[in-house]
């Protein structure tokens, strides 16, 4: 009983973490099923998604700027898609990751910018942030959300990607690219699509763990997206409940590493398990293994 | 130059390649002999492409051996989850594991050209012939980097040898070229020419008179004869111009869903029912 | 190709120019001008720090925007130049203030930075004067480096015997990797309350940690009496939250960065018991209070440097206190040359500061034996006075 | 267009005398440039450009040449930053050093026991020792790393290196680690060198290798791996051994990078080598253009001028004698960010694609200068006709594939089969045992 309430508070911390990872890693996941593009710009996506809600707050009510945000993440999310990826598609896979390294560098030095480099204090939303207590553990209200929310946004995504004309044609784009656009398939429309669905996504999962680690800065993303894109790659990269499995396990990994003790190594952990998963079973938990064509 | 039976240079015994559940390649047994020229025919997807990526190393066949000049130097047996999968036959006739890389094969006098032209984009005509001789370099690499006495000595030989092969593959006047600034035809010269450079005793042709008008494909008919004889090789090609194979193969193999469904000279092929309905198929 | 590598050339040429012909003095007087370089950060870890630091040397250059040396009067010019709070930029942030010229150069907030500096500093032989970079390293090995502050021992040590005093046990140090003020504060305050009989558990968190869910858990988990995390504004931010959300239930104890209306604005409304040391308590100098408040509310710029309002911070005061002591040490020196700025420093007295009376010792060092102590009223958001305690 | 040549004895002399004047400026503009004066910016560039240089080319090599995405760069740096100061610290400097640490485990400095029984040329030489130390460290370290990472494919491979990076970030900050490391806090007091020539004849000499190395015969093996690794292996060249060989290499020159950075800066701890440095590395790769030495030589000058000196009047408030209120902190990078992402989209190549520098080439721009400026407006009016014959053809195409659309739709909604599905692999991550 001890041990259980001794770690109880790391175990819910990290599984709140892990939701708001998994809500991240789906858009990379997504994002690489179907163009094979480590879409490195998407944690900062995540981190301006964040930082519009702190200026969207003083002008109009919660409800209106959480939908706001959503709809901010998915114009900026496709649009960077459309300027940046879109006119990349034929040339060299390098080509289209410096692409994505340049993006992230530009929103982040953007955002460096407007903050004046400081750090932004979340908007309080009281009903997320409620001090709750479970058994031994005191938590807010958030970390209880998350995975909830997490589950039932992954359990509806997976729906329509199983059961909807566009989702057939996901499917479809990421298991061979050319064959379904030569089939009728528009590409560029299952592209928007997925980043919609990431974007948004990301955007719910920064109205999360922004309430719970309240603190913005340009480089906030940075760390959250690359443990997402591992979690991601964990799970076996173009799976969605593969990257939402991998997040979790990253996230409760990560807080038991603290509450080991091994703070200095929280980090770091995440990526050993990456170069451990990639080396052991580099199509990740649920990927599937695909042979190369000569 | 005639072929000399007495002599095999290569053998499959067995080859089966499985990916999943599908058979790609089915128990095949194919001999090539010193100075022979083999053709490997049969229709798409008959699975001849990918005998040619066991044999080169890329793949690792699921059962079966590849022997090369006398020794055994791929050989494999179905394991782990492939045992209870594995739908071929001789399953327990191999009980040894040996797969060899692809750079290795080569060095044992395999060469190979590939079925979608494959040369080095970045790289002039003379330089990827130059860069098929690397293998055999001894300059280590800080020798190569400092220039070093032997590093420009064997720099100097490599490149005589290479202007050399590109003479006699009519390619000397395009030595400076970009490859891919070659025209169709001369680039499949040129792929042909840098597997020369590896100075095999075997060589592998994957199409090469695809999408050829007959004019060319006679040319390069010729071409592989001569090529047969300048350098002394035996030839395994893979080929859907029946008048090239016809033409020149020594003897023929015939491939359909993997597995092998006639083997002979020339004439017994053309005349084999089993191949015709393959061809063609058959009226019900 | 060619043509973008043209332009890119030419491009180069016109810029080496244009700058080569920007004109640049090397005595540090221009005409009518002394410049002053202000060394602080505006981005980064420290950037909000930083920024409030500078509003005090800006509010200062305000009141007082000339200095009188012999019989001229100069005008004085603040060159100021963003460190970035990062180690790397810091060199060339350096070199960029000593190559337009400087008489002298104020700041940072955050030793890092300053430490990197030093170097720069000494081979220009251009003197600094450190404004609340605590660590000992900044003065130790540089004689062009002084500073305004007291050190990190002193205030290590003031925080220790706080903390004994008010019967506290067991402390959590929590420090950021890499950070040469959070280590060198914990280190301290290890030192000394250790040698009081307390009990010390110690943890790092690294760089972009914005989730101190588990740190805040591990303390209480390990039965700890205080919270001792003297670590930037932004990672304070985050911590406050935490230990709301998990009522961490014992005071939290920092160091002279917590002193900010940041701080007070994310307690506010809790029920936290936070305590800091440091330089400088709002109504200590009232006229200095109502003359800053009033440009802060003028100046939009300046209001959101300070963090959106005008409750004033320690830095700001220091920032202030800086930019006189430059003044006096350009009167003792009788010249803009920064070799005599140099020689006039350490044999300087100034007296009528915001925070006290600054005199340096051999090593470049304020002599400064008392910190202010606070405390957070978490009902309304503001700092109250305590005490002022010494380090014996 | 007219093409100078040269024969080969006169394009040596050039070089050399290029190298000379280059040397030769380097040291008097650091003698002769006072501290205070406006254009000692321009011995800071020339330095960190130099160095910046340096790591770029070996981040070329990787990337450019060998078609290896890696982003470790900077945690090679870190070790040989590291390696390089925990040898060079002074022993009186240690207790102040490592004051956290009584004073470390390492208690003498090659750099001291060199220049005490050797004198000047000890001082040098107990400074190159430490540096190629440092080199060498990196390449054990990163063949280590190399032996399972290298397996992996174009993008696993960057994401498997920066988590190294990172790994070993955290490693060198760990306090257990602190006699040697000092923990997470700053080394300092370490030696380093008093003119910049130091730096750039080691970054030239560098970088004359790694130049040496990519027009050899290895040069060449490399080559082929990046434009075919099917075709390079199928012609007998053993992929793991080379790959590793420009892995290793690159990442001693990165670690020799790395101890010159420490140098520079005075200071040296981990902090700031996070992965924003390796994609500022990256950076400098693409503007230069990836697979041209020179290329990354000229972004690694242009990149440091532009962030230390040129547009920091952006972040200033003034610059270029241009005054608004958009110049405030940030804005410089803003600018930045932006000219990259220009350059990225509209100018793949680069400033200099995968062209290398040459007498020739140079010299031949200059002859045919004035002719083209000539022809200039007669090559543009031609060049707007083409854009226009394109634009026209794009439009037709469309249409037609628009059609095409149409006709594929009907015919797969009448059940036609279309064609046979053709497997398209090329992303895919494949093991395979070398036994």
């Amino acid at each position: 009983m001890s041990l259980i309430s001794s770690w109880l508070p790391y175990i819910l911390a990290g599984i709140a973490i892990g939701g708001q990872y998994a809500l991240i890693a789906i858009g990379y996941t997504m994002v690489y099923g179907i163009l094979r593009l480590i879409n490195f710009a998407h944690g900062d996506v995540f981190m301006w998604s964040g930082l519009i809600m702190v200026y969207l707050i003083t002008v109009m009510p919660l409800w209106l700027s959480i939908i706001c945000v959503i709809i901010f993440a998915i114009v900026l999310g496709t649009t960077i898609e459309k300027v940046a990826y879109r006119p990349l598609r034929t040339a060299p896979r390098m080509s289209i990751m410096i692409s994505a390294i340049g993006v992230s560098y530009l929103l982040q030095n953007v955002a460096l910018y407007i903050t004046g480099g400081l750090t932004k204090t979340y908007p309080s939303i009281s009903w997320l942030q409620k001090t709750v207590d479970i058994g031994p553990a005191t938590t807010k209200m958030v970390t209880l959300i998350t995975p909830i929310l997490t589950i039932v946004l992954v359990v509806g995504l997976v729906m329509l990607i199983n059961h909807t004309k566009i989702g057939m044609a996901m499917r479809a784009v990421s298991r061979d690219f050319e064959t379904s656009s030569l089939m009728g398939i528009d590409i560029n429309r299952v592209i928007t699509v997925t980043f919609v669905i990431g974007c948004g996504l990301a955007a719910i999962g920064s109205v999360l763990f922004f309430s719970n680690y309240t603190g913005i800065n340009p480089m906030s993303g940075a760390m959250p997206g690359l443990k997402a894109f591992v979690a991601a790659v964990f799970g076996g990269i173009g799976s969605v409940p593969g990257a939402v499995v991998g997040a979790f396990i990253i996230g409760i990994c990560e807080n038991i590493i603290k509450g080991a003790g091994w703070t200095t190594f929280s980090d770091a952990f995440t990526f050993v398990l990456l170069i451990v998963i990639l080396m052991v079973k580099p199509t990740g938990l649920f990927g599937e293994k695909n042979i190369d064509k000569v | 130059m005639k072929p000399n039976r007495d002599i095999e240079v290569m053998r499959l015994s067995d080859i089966t390649m499985q990916f999943g559940g599908v058979v790609a390649v089915d128990n095949l047994n194919l001999k090539v002999h010193k100075n022979e020229i083999v053709g490997l025919i049969g229709p798409n997807g008959a699975g001849k492409t990918t005998a040619f990526n066991c044999i080169t190393g890329v793949y690792e066949p699921t059962n079966g051996s590849v022997t090369i000049n006398g020794e055994v130097v791929i050989e494999n047996y179905p394991q782990g989850k492939m045992k209870d999968t594995y739908k071929g036959r001789n399953q327990g006739k191999y009980t040894e594991s040996k797969a060899m890389l692809p750079d290795k094969v080569t060095k044992l006098g395999v060469a190979r050209t590939f079925q979608n032209i494959r040369l080095f984009k970045g790289m002039t005509v003379l330089e990827n012939v130059m860069l098929a001789m690397h293998m055999n370099q001894k300059q280590s690499i800080f020798g190569a980097a400092l220039h070093s006495p032997l590093a420009r000595k064997e720099e100097a030989k490599m490149k005589e040898e290479a202007l050399e092969l590109l003479k006699k593959v009519d390619l000397y006047e395009n030595r400076d070229d970009m490859s891919t600034s070659l025209p169709y035809g001369k680039q499949r010269h040129l792929e042909i020419a840098r597997a020369l450079a590896t100075k095999p005793s075997i060589l592998l042709l994957d199409e090469p008179a695809a999408g050829m008008n007959p004019q060319e494909s006679d040319d390069l008919m010729k071409f592989i004869g001569r090529i047969r004889d300048e350098f002394d090789l035996s030839i395994l090609m893979i080929e859907h111009h029946m008048q090239v194979i016809m033409g020149i193969c020594d003897y023929i193999y015939v491939l359909n869903y993997g597995g092998q469904i006639a083997d002979g000279t020339a004439e017994e092929i053309q005349n084999n029912p089993a191949v015709i309905e393959a061809y063609l198929g058959v009226d019900e | 190709m060619k043509k973008v590598l043209a332009l890119t050339l030419s491009l180069l040429m016109v810029l080496t120019f244009c700058v080569g012909c920007g004109g640049g003095s090397d005595s540090g007087a221009d005409g009518d001008t002394i410049k002053i370089g202000v060394f602080e950060p505006a981005s980064g870890d420290n950037g909000a720090g930083g920024k409030q630091e500078t509003l005090g040397i800006q509010y200062g250059n305000k009141v007082q925007p000339t200095v009188t040396i012999g019989d001229k009067e100069y005008n004085v010019e603040l060159e100021i130049v963003d460190n970035e709070s990062d180690n790397s930029k810091a060199v060339t942030a350096a070199q960029n203030l000593v190559s337009s010229g400087v008489s002298m150069v104020l700041g940072s907030y955050g030793s890092a930075v300053s430490i990197a500096a030093a170097d720069t500093f000494h081979e220009a032989g251009v003197p600094a004067i450190g404004v609340t970079c605590t660590n000992p390293q900044v003065t130790a090995d540089c004689d062009e480096y002084f500073r305004i502050c007291f050190l990190d021992p002193f205030q290590g040590t003031v925080l220790a015997n706080y903390a004994w005093e008010s019967g506290m046990k067991k402390a959590y140090c929590l420090s950021k990797l890499g950070d040469d003020y959070s280590v060198g504060l914990v280190n301290y305050f290890k030192k000394a309350f250790t040698a009081l009989g307390g009990e010390v558990v110690e943890e790092q968190f690294p760089d972009k940690n914005t989730d101190f869910t588990s740190y805040v858990a591990n303390a209480k988990k390990k039965g700890c009496d205080v919270f001792y995390s003297p670590v930037s504004i932004e990672a304070a931010v985050n911590i406050i939250d935490q230990a709301k959300a998990q009522k961490i239930g014992m005071p939290i104890l920092a160091g002279d960065t917590w002193d900010s209306n940041m701080v007070t604005a994310a307690a506010k409304g809790t029920d936290l018991d936070i305590v800091v040391t440091t330089f400088y308590q709002e109504g200590g100098n009232p006229e200095f209070d109502e003359g800053i408040k009033a440009w802060m509310e003028e100046d939009s710029d300046a209001l959101t440097n300070n963090g959106g309002n005008t409750d004033l911070a320690a830095v700001t005061a220091m920032g202030y206190d800086a930019y006189m002591v430059a003044l006096e040490a350009l009167k003792a020196a009788g010249s803009a040359d920064p070799a005599d700025v140099l020689a006039a420093l350490p044999s300087l007295e100034v007296k009528g500061l915001v925070c006290g009376d600054v005199t340096f010792n051999e090593t470049g060092d304020a002599n400064k034996t008392e910190a202010f102590v606070k405390k957070c009223n978490c009902e309304k958001g503001v700092w109250e006075f305590v005490k002022k305690q010494s380090a014996n | 267009m007219a093409r100078v040549t040269l024969n080969k004895k006169t394009k040596l002399v050039l070089s050399f005398l290029g190298i000379a004047l280059i040397l030769l400026g380097s040291y008097l503009a650091d003698e002769m440039i006072p501290a205070s004066s406006n254009m000692r910016m321009f011995v800071t560039v020339l330095e960190k450009g130099a160095i910046y240089a340096l790591v770029a080319v070996s981040m070329n090599l990787l990337n450019g040449f060998t078609g290896l995405f890696s982003l470790g760069q900077a945690g090679f740096m870190l070790i040989g930053a590291y390696t390089y100061a925990i040898f060079t610290i002074p022993a009186a400097k240690h207790a102040d050093v490592y004051m956290y640490f009584d004073g470390g485990a390492i208690q003498w400095s090659i750099e001291e026991a060199l220049s005490g029984s050797l004198g000047i040329v000890g001082h040098y030489l107990g400074m190159l020792i430490p540096i190629i130390g440092a080199g060498l460290l990196v390449a054990l370290i990163a063949y280590l790393i190399g032996i399972p990472v290298l397996r992996l494919k174009s993008d696993y491979l960057a994401i498997a290196t920066l988590g190294f990076a990172e790994i070993l970030k955290a490693f060198f900050q760990w306090n257990t680690l602190g006699p040697i490391t000092n923990g997470s806090n700053v080394l300092r007091k370490y030696a380093t060198y008093d003119n910049s020539i130091f730096v750039v004849l080691i970054a030239l000499i560098s970088i004359a290798f790694i130049m040496l190395l990519i027009n050899s015969t290895y040069g060449r093996a490399f080559k082929a791996i990046r434009d075919d690794e099917i075709a390079a292996e199928a012609m007998g060249v053993n992929l793991f051994k080379h790959k590793e060989l420009a892995f290793v290499i690159s990442s001693f020159f990165a670690g020799v990078g790395g101890a010159l950075l420490a140098m520079f800066q005075g200071t040296i701890a981990a902090t700031p080598f996070t992965t924003t440095m390796t994609y500022e590395i990256l950076l400098i790769v693409v503007i230069g253009g990836i697979g041209s030495v020179t290329g990354s030589i000229i972004g690694a000058f242009l990149f440091t001028a532009c962030s230390e000196w040129w547009l920091r009047g952006l972040d200033a408030g003034t610059w270029l004698g241009i005054t608004s209120e958009w110049f405030r902190p940030g804005f410089r990078k803003v600018v930045f960010a932006v000219i990259i992402m220009l350059i990225v989209l509209f100018a793949a190549q680069g400033i200099m694609g995968t062209k290398e520098f040459s007498w020739e080439g140079l010299l031949s721009w200059f002859k045919n200068l004035p002719a083209n400026l000539k022809a200039a407006p007669a090559k543009n009016k031609a060049k707007a006709q083409a854009k226009k014959e394109a634009k026209a053809r794009d439009k037709a195409a469309k249409a037609q594939a628009k059609e095409d659309k149409a006709n594929s739709a009907a015919k797969a909604a009448s059940g036609e089969k279309l064609f046979e599905p053709l497997p398209v692999y090329d992303h895919v991550v494949v093991f395979k045992e070398g036994k």
